[in-house]
């Protein structure tokens, strides 16, 4: 159910695609007014959702902390599972962000006969999970050849490395490979893992199909129906210098591609996909484990009533000078 | 062997491309790969078996001729690096005694023993560099029996100088544009990384022209020809004059003979 | 499990990181040779394959030899080769990987290596060798991991695991054969054009590679708290023993051959490098210290008192591997070329960028058995919980 | 909102990354327009129409050195009855002779480097 | 306990879904009696002025709830992401990786899938998106959004009150969501109409009143260790005077109170009043504070800060330097990460300093509160310890890190280096159940009751295993940790599931091992039984 009205919602918006690009006088609203709707919902929000973030305080210090604490100085600790400095922090969130620390740990427990409890390695989540965050970053990165006149280098360095492996013309980017097998590999565990497939909502199928279009559609247009790059590099220049046009060069299929990435670029602030910017204000990665070395201050730090000494020793005098246990009040 | 590297490809992808589905994306791609029936042109010389004589009595040495070599390394921009080790040569000769080295004889005349012969690619029948090439990248044509290079599709592993028994092969060791005295425009240059050879002049052939090295030798002394045909000059020659060819006891058919 | 590989102690990243500076080094010299051509190495028109593909044939061998532990203790059941059998995995793995790496490096075009499957030729030994080389990875990482895996969790292997463990071992065999076939099915080539080459090939293969895993165990011994003990050790000594002997053995028989025939396109590839040919003795040295060495190995290993001494069984097993080394790598390689097809003595010498590439390859196989090892030793200290 | 001295430099930075291709453009001074190309001049109708052209002319291409060098198809028959020769260097380049003008020009635009060029080489133009 | 199944029988856990959609599946408390706690006491609650005070039970049909539940759980919903952050990116930015699932001890020994960490969590977030979200207000189920009814509200009582807040599923979260914080502010918006635990509350109400969980009055807790200091006067010979509420002392140590009353907890007692003895230590505890730990922790950040306020209120009123605390779980939680935001700075006391060796505890000079185990391991090192070893040699010890000292502090090698200093044979348990990545004893949170046994034993199941595993290996017989509520929690738990495997504190192993000036001769432990070669002239002798 949640699968199929995901697929739904891809398949209509591919067929929007495609009437935006037939249609004459539509060609402008998908080709121009969509996307810089969709690129300002997309900033607009995201910076909204972390602001929206931001205004709340952590009023505590709640690091998981992963491994040894700083304590005596012949202890090793552990600097970066467990760090009290910022340095050691930002090497924390490094890790998380950039290689998935958290994740790697990842075992898979079974029950075995005896009974034994097992846990056995688990890298798969983590490796497809990697090869598509990355193979998608490196294609997004390289996606900036429409934007930019003249292409700076470091792109086409890039594109190089990335199609190093001389196959097909053009050649095959190793990341869209990679990417499209990550996506698929997600997938497919949503579905095949019972447990995966019983805690799955549509908006967890929804944006790996949303973006396995934008990919498909992508490697569509480049190795099967090919399409006038130097037009749709005109009408995306045309988007970032303000000068906005659509050539007529510029076939349906792109305009699949494109209503696909616009959709992903507005549904992003309100999803899940805001990972993206939460994994940063995670309190419990961002945050050193410095508790007892350096105050920390909860802005609300709430009045409470308490119990004090006084009370206590008011209600139990006679009991603590039976048991002589001494008094403030002597 | 496949048709093109696009259906290649198009397979490839067509098992990556999951949910596309490999079938139609191969049918509807594949419709510019069944091409129109091409003509040939009027003038393409066509044979079934090209082969080469070489009449070593009519090839000059005194005044160490070069032409055919010149003139072939000229039209098919081979470089020159001045060194043995970089050396790219297509045709080129060399002493008696190393072109055919069983054929050492100590009271061999003279003259012989120590004249230079001109060595080219054989074009076997039964090439071993064919064989053992892992991309087919060398491949021998069914229709004329040239065993050709695709210079695209080489990976420079170099099996097949390695399998060649008549060293007629080279190897692009470095970026050959710079060592190309006069570049030809009709023909295109190599890169670096890959095997070339003696093409028995395909390009020319078509156009209706013998191989240049023939057409340049001044003493006449290359004679080129279809052997299926007994009529040909090559089947004249043969049929008069004792020939041998190299290494014959490899079994590998050489389709080069020399008239001594 | 992976993560074993990412805590050590100094001397393990000290390690680590001098390995990845050769890798470094050496792939500054692979960018030029990317940029310039293999013009940079010593290799010519005549000399077409040198250090790389000699390195290739070398650990092929190395690879197939995992098989000499596998064999015995999955066939045979003999437990003593329990501990040594995932070191021996473990060696495959980096082995064939560099194997890989030097066909990669050798290439003029690596950019087009995936053409070797685009267009598969099933006439070329060079794509069943790529074939098996690839199917003997991914053999040995699904058994390694799946087997490992399972002795780290405390529970029996799946059974399915079983049958492909022993489809590793003809396989082992497969990957050494296809590779002397490169060679051996040559015509005009007298030196390699002998039947013998694949079983030559598995006996060197077969001292080579279990000297090399001693050598390594005997590392392990002395580095961490690991212990196999000495009986799988000497048990390996005696399977080199076997092997050299039937690998100097088969020498012979080449040289019987090809001398009592006196087939000069045979005899002038020995006489090269054995004794020099047209004055040209550059590799008369290699040959007689690879001689002397595998004389030496074998008087080692023959006699049981030292062979069963810690302190000279290393020796031997180096005398092999270097004997072997030379033997399979240059001896095989420019022996095979020279002289040439038109009969030419020519030389061929590495260049600095040709080595430092191969010292690069070494690196990365270096750093993945350093790795592989860490792990391995890692879990078995923390399941034996020894301190 | 707390936590504003890491949490806004990160928005700023986050935005000038993304709406990098803005200030680029803006700094090179380029407009939208691509590449006016020269077209031969004298010649109506190229290979296939030119918007297919534009699309497949790789594919194009790589399909006729597979077909001539491999398979002897040297000749290829356009719709319109001529024959032309597959070649890049005869055929292709006969046209669009001045390689700078004609395929440079889309090429640099849209960030493609085609190897063709390490071996085929652009007849000399007067 | 009767009802509770078999060992082998329970762990054949069915990890198979239902067939229904998880927002359908409702909660029979009937049916799943020994998984659930008693409700709160109407005098505990209304003890420390807790909304909603009243006799209810679970099975009842009607809960006796407000009658504007629903806005009050709204309201608390609306008030709480403006204060914690935390709560905020944690309802927006799961993706449901499933990476948390069976990383869970309810999880693995239920296979309940809403005992999955991510299920949950999707518990609240099912109605934070219904309130908060566009697309949860229009797209309902498909957004994963739905309405709070009673029906919820009932599941919330039974799941959040399923939830160790043991944190273990964060390590693995890729953004560090931490299904702990999400309970505790589940648990408070229960709070807020009324809905919680006897014993949570129990504990609660008594610490607010005497000071500590048990209700000790003042006396009974002095006369609880004076009687422990005769018991340590018949095994050893050695006659230790600790002091209470003594003013001017050097330190004031708080350990749970539960080592002042139980057993094995006493041992460990035992074993400081010995240590501190031996180092003639200038110290004090306190009838006033009485208790480190802090159930508090399970019912509401203020409750926290209400029952932790007394530490620094006594150590400031006696002028001490400072704190050093005893071995516990949560309570380590609280000093360690909630302490010194809650209730301080403590301007008043000094940066701690080990007065026997002179380290100063510099991962300490704000909170200035020292654990236990850095004090003695810092002891071991410079050598001031005499010991004997062997004393320790009928144990075969392994050690189980205690969730909250690993996860929220990360207190590893120095009970790891204690116990391998006074013991000779020591056995890690299976990677994956130690360390950071160690098992909850099943019972934390206040979850630790005997009405809740069968989900105790069900939750015990990984560490339970993992100490069989190596009891069967190794012969270990001795699990040690260093919280009050494993050495409660833990000998069911061992006993279900470890038949033979006893639990003890780690000073306990210490002070058994310690030689004091002035000593009997030692033929027996802390617990008077035999060591190892003296168990024949023991049994003699009785």
């Amino acid at each position: 159910m949640n699968v199929l009205f995901s697929l739904l919602a891809v398949g209509v918006l591919i067929a929007l695609g495609y009437l935006g690009g037939q249609v004459a006088g539509l060609r402008f609203v998908f080709g121009v007014v969509i996307p810089y709707a969709a690129i300002l919902v997309f900033i607009a929000g995201l910076v909204y959702k972390v602001i929206y973030w931001a205004k709340s305080p952590v009023p505590f210090r709640i690091p998981t902390t992963c491994g040894q604490e700083t304590t005596l100085p012949w202890i090793k600790s552990s600097t970066l599972d467990n760090p009290h400095t910022t340095l050691g922090v930002l090497g924390r969130m490094a890790l998380e962000v950039l290689f998935f620390r958290s994740l790697f740990r990842n075992t898979r427990m079974e029950i075995k006969e005896g009974p034994r409890v097992v846990y056995g390695e688990n890298v798969y989540l983590w490796a497809a999970g990697l090869a598509f965050h990355w193979s998608f970053l490196i294609i997004f990165i390289r996606h900036f050849r429409f934007f930019t006149e003249p292409v700076p280098g470091f792109i086409l360095a890039m594109q190089y490395v990335d199609g190093f492996m001389q196959i097909g013309v053009p050649v095959l980017y190793l990341t869209d490979l990679f990417l499209v097998a990550g996506l698929t590999f997600l997938f497919i565990r949503r579905l095949w893992s019972p447990q995966l497939r019983y805690i799955s909502q549509a908006a967890d199928y929804f944006p790996l199909l949303l973006i396995l279009g934008v990919a498909l559609t992508g490697i569509w247009m480049r190795h099967f129906t090919k399409t006038d790059i130097v037009g749709v590099k005109e009408l995306a220049m045309g988007i970032v210098t303000f000068s906005p046009m659509v050539p007529e060069s510029v076939g349906s299929v792109f305009f699949m591609h494109l209503i696909l990435v616009c959709s992903l670029f507005a549904y992003f602030p309100f999803s899940k996909l805001m990972h993206m910017a939460g994994v940063f204000l995670s309190p419990t990665r961002n945050l050193a484990n410095d508790n007892r070395m350096v105050r920390h201050v909860n802005p609300w730090n709430p009045e409470v009533e308490v119990h004090t000494y006084a009370q206590w020793e008011e209600e139990f005098k006679d009991k603590l000078e039976a048991a002589e246990i001494p008094l403030d009040k002597d | 062997m496949a048709k093109s590297t696009r259906r290649g490809f198009l397979k490839l992808a067509g098992v990556a491309a999951v949910g596309m589905g490999a079938k139609p994306v191969y049918d509807a791609f594949a419709r510019r790969s069944a091409p129109e029936q091409p003509t040939p042109p009027a003038e393409a010389l066509t044979a079934k078996r090209w082969a080469m004589v070489v009449d070593t009595r009519k090839c000059l040495r005194e005044h160490g001729c070069t032409d055919c070599i010149t003139t072939c390394h000229l039209v098919h921009n081979v470089p020159d690096f001045g060194n043995p080790k970089d050396e790219v040569k297509w045709v080129w000769k060399e002493q008696f005694e190393h072109g055919f080295p069983e054929q050492h004889n100590e009271f061999m005349s003279d003259d012989l023993r120590h004249k230079d012969v001109l060595l080219l690619c054989n074009h076997c029948d039964n090439p071993p560099c064919v064989r053992v090439c892992p991309t087919q990248a060398t491949w021998k044509r069914e229709a004329d029996g040239i065993v050709m290079m695709d210079m695209h599709r080489c990976i420079g592993c170099r099996y097949c100088m390695a399998a060649c028994p008549y060293g007629s092969r080279s190897f692009n060791w470095r970026d050959p544009r710079t060592h190309i005295a006069k570049i030809d425009e009709g023909f295109p240059t190599r890169t670096r990384g890959v095997v070339e050879k003696c093409n028995f002049c395909a390009e020319r052939l078509v156009r209706g022209e013998i191989p240049a090295c023939v057409e340049a030798c001044k003493a006449k002394a290359l004679a080129f020809g279809d052997l299926e045909d007994p009529e040909s000059e090559v089947r004249d020659l043969l049929s008069r004059h004792f020939n041998i060819r190299r290494k014959p006891g490899l079994g590998t058919q050489p389709e080069v003979y020399y008239i001594v | 499990m992976l993560d074993k590989a990412l805590s050590g102690s100094s001397r393990y990243w000290t390690w680590v990181i001098a390995l990845m500076a050769i890798i470094g080094i050496g792939f500054v010299f692979w960018v030029q040779q990317m940029i310039e051509g293999l013009t940079i190495t010593g290799l010519s028109r005549d000399v077409t394959w040198g250090l790389y593909i000699a390195q290739l044939t070398f650990f092929v061998g190395v690879a197939a030899s995992a098989v000499m532990v596998v064999l015995p203790y999955y066939l045979h059941d003999y437990k003593e080769f329990g501990k040594l059998t995932i070191l021996g995995e473990f060696l495959a793995i980096p082995a064939v990987i560099m194997c890989m790496a030097f066909v990669f490096v050798d290439m003029g075009q690596p950019i087009r290596i995936v053409n070797v499957f685009l267009h598969p030729s099933p006439t070329s030994p060079m794509f069943w060798d790529t074939v098996a080389l690839f199917g003997y990875l991914v053999l040995n990482v699904v058994i390694a991991y799946v087997t490992f895996g399972a002795e780290k969790k405390g529970i029996a292997p799946p059974k399915w695991i079983k049958p492909i463990i022993i489809l590793s071992i003809p396989w082992a065999v497969s990957i050494h054969t296809v590779t002397a076939f490169l060679y051996s099915g040559l015509p005009g080539r007298g030196f390699w054009l002998t039947a013998i080459m694949a079983p030559r090939f598995l006996a060197s293969a077969f001292a080579g590679g279990p000297a090399i895993l001693i050598l390594l165990v005997l590392l392990v011994r002395k580095l961490t708290k690991f212990d196999p003990g000495l009986k799988p050790i000497f048990k390996l000594a005696e399977i080199v023993t076997y092997a050299m002997l039937v690998n100097v053995f088969f020498v012979l028989m080449e040289i019987f051959t090809v001398f009592y025939s006196q087939i000069p396109g045979h005899m002038d590839h020995f006489t090269f490098l054995y004794v020099g040919l047209d004055g040209n003795t550059t590799l008369v040295p290699w040959m007689w210290t690879s001689t002397i060495l595998a004389a030496v190995a074998l008087f080692l290993l023959l006699v049981p008192k030292l062979r069963r001494n810690e302190k000279v069984l290393p020796v031997a097993c180096g005398s092999v591997i270097v004997s072997i080394w030379i033997d399979k790598g240059l001896g095989l390689m420019t022996g095979g070329f020279v002289p040439t097809p038109t009969h030419h003595v020519v030389s061929y010498v590495p260049t600095l960028p040709e080595i430092m590439i191969t010292l690069m390859v070494y690196g990365v196989g270096a750093l993945i058995l350093t790795v592989l090892y860490k792990i391995a030793i890692t879990e078995r200290e923390i399941i034996e919980q020894v301190k | 909102m707390h936590d504003a001295k890491y949490i806004v430099p990160g928005l700023v930075a986050f935005l000038v990354l993304i709406t990098l291709p803005l200030w680029y453009n803006a700094a090179m001074g380029r407009s939208a327009v691509g590449p006016t190309l020269q077209y031969p001049e004298g010649e109506s109708q190229c290979v296939l129409p030119k918007d297919e052209m534009k699309g497949e002319h790789m594919q194009i291409l790589d399909d006729w050195r597979d077909e001539a060098v491999r398979d002897g198809e040297r000749y290829y028959v356009h719709p319109d009855g001529t024959t032309r020769e597959k070649s890049l260097t005869n055929t292709c380049l006969g046209c669009h002779g001045d390689r700078a003008q004609f395929c440079i020009k889309c090429h640099d635009y849209a960030g493609v480097k085609p190897y063709c060029w390490d071996c085929h080489i652009e007849p000399e133009r007067d | 306990m009767s009802q509770l199944p078999k060992s082998d029988e329970l762990a054949k856990v069915d990890f198979t879904p239902p067939d229904e959609h998880w927002m359908d599946t409702k909660v029979d408390f009937e049916k799943r009696r020994g998984s659930w706690s008693y409700p709160g006491a109407k005098k505990n609650l209304e003890y420390v002025g807790f909304p909603n005070p009243r006799q209810w039970s679970p099975l009842d049909e009607d809960w006796k709830l407000p009658d504007n539940w629903q806005q009050i759980i709204h309201d608390g919903l609306m008030d709480r992401p403006e204060r914690y952050r935390s709560l905020k990116v944690f309802m927006d930015i799961c993706v449901r990786c499933g990476a948390c699932a069976d990383k869970c001890h309810f999880y693995i020994g239920s296979g309940d899938p809403k005992n999955m960490p991510v299920l949950r969590a999707e518990l609240l977030r099912s109605v934070y998106k219904k309130d908060f979200t566009t697309a949860g207000r229009i797209l309902g189920r498909l957004a994963g959004a739905r309405s709070m009814d009673l029906d919820v509200l009932k599941e919330w009582f039974y799941y959040f009150f399923q939830c160790t807040e043991c944190r273990r599923c964060s390590v693995f979260c890729p953004y560090g969501i931490d299904t702990a914080e999400i309970t505790m502010l589940a648990r408070e918006l229960l709070n807020l109409v009324g809905l919680n635990i006897n014993w949570v509350m129990e504990p609660v109400a008594n610490c607010q009143r005497t000071g500590n969980h048990l209700g000790l009055m003042p006396h009974t807790f002095k006369d609880n260790i004076e009687f422990i200091v005769d018991e340590i006067e018949e095994t050893t010979g050695v006659k230790v005077s600790p002091t209470f509420n003594r003013k001017g002392a050097e330190i004031l140590f708080v350990t749970p109170s539960g080592d002042v009353f139980a057993d094995p907890a006493c041992f460990t007692l035992a074993g400081y009043l010995l240590l501190f003895h031996y180092l003639d230590l200038d110290y004090t505890w306190s009838a006033y504070a009485s208790d480190g730990g802090n159930f508090g922790l399970f019912t509401s950040h203020e409750m926290m800060k209400r029952l932790n306020f007394k530490m620094y209120h006594e150590a400031e009123r006696l002028g001490v330097k400072w704190i050093l605390g005893g071995e516990c779980g949560h309570m380590w939680r609280v000093v360690h990460q909630y302490m010194g935001t809650h209730n301080g700075p403590a301007n008043f006391l000094e940066e701690p300093v080990s007065p026997i060796t002179g380290t100063k505890f510099e991962n300490t000079i704000d909170t200035k509160m020292v654990h236990i185990c850095e004090f003695t391991a810092d002891l071991l090192k410079n050598g001031k310890l005499k010991f004997d070893k062997s004393r320790n040699d009928k144990y075969r010890v392994t050690f189980h890190d205690s969730c909250n000292p690993a996860r929220a502090m990360g207190i590893l090698e120095e009970p790891r280096y204690i116990i391998n200093q006074v013991c000779n044979n020591f056995f890690e348990m299976p990677e994956g159940t130690i360390r950071e990545q160690t098992f909850c004893c099943g019972g934390g949170a206040g979850l630790g009751n005997d009405e809740n046994i069968e989900m105790r034993m069900r939750g015990g199941l990984p560490r339970g295993n993992a100490v069989k595993y190596v009891q069967d290996k190794f012969d270990v017989n001795l699990l040690a940790c260093m919280c009050a509520i494993d050495k409660a929690t833990l000998p069911p738990v061992c006993d279900y599931w470890a038949p033979g495997v006893g639990v003890a504190g780690v000073h306990e192993l210490v002070a058994n091992a310690l030689i004091q000036d002035g000593e009997n001769e030692r033929k027996t432990d802390l617990r008077g039984e035999p060591l190892l070669g003296f168990e024949d002239e023991e049994e003699g002798g009785e």
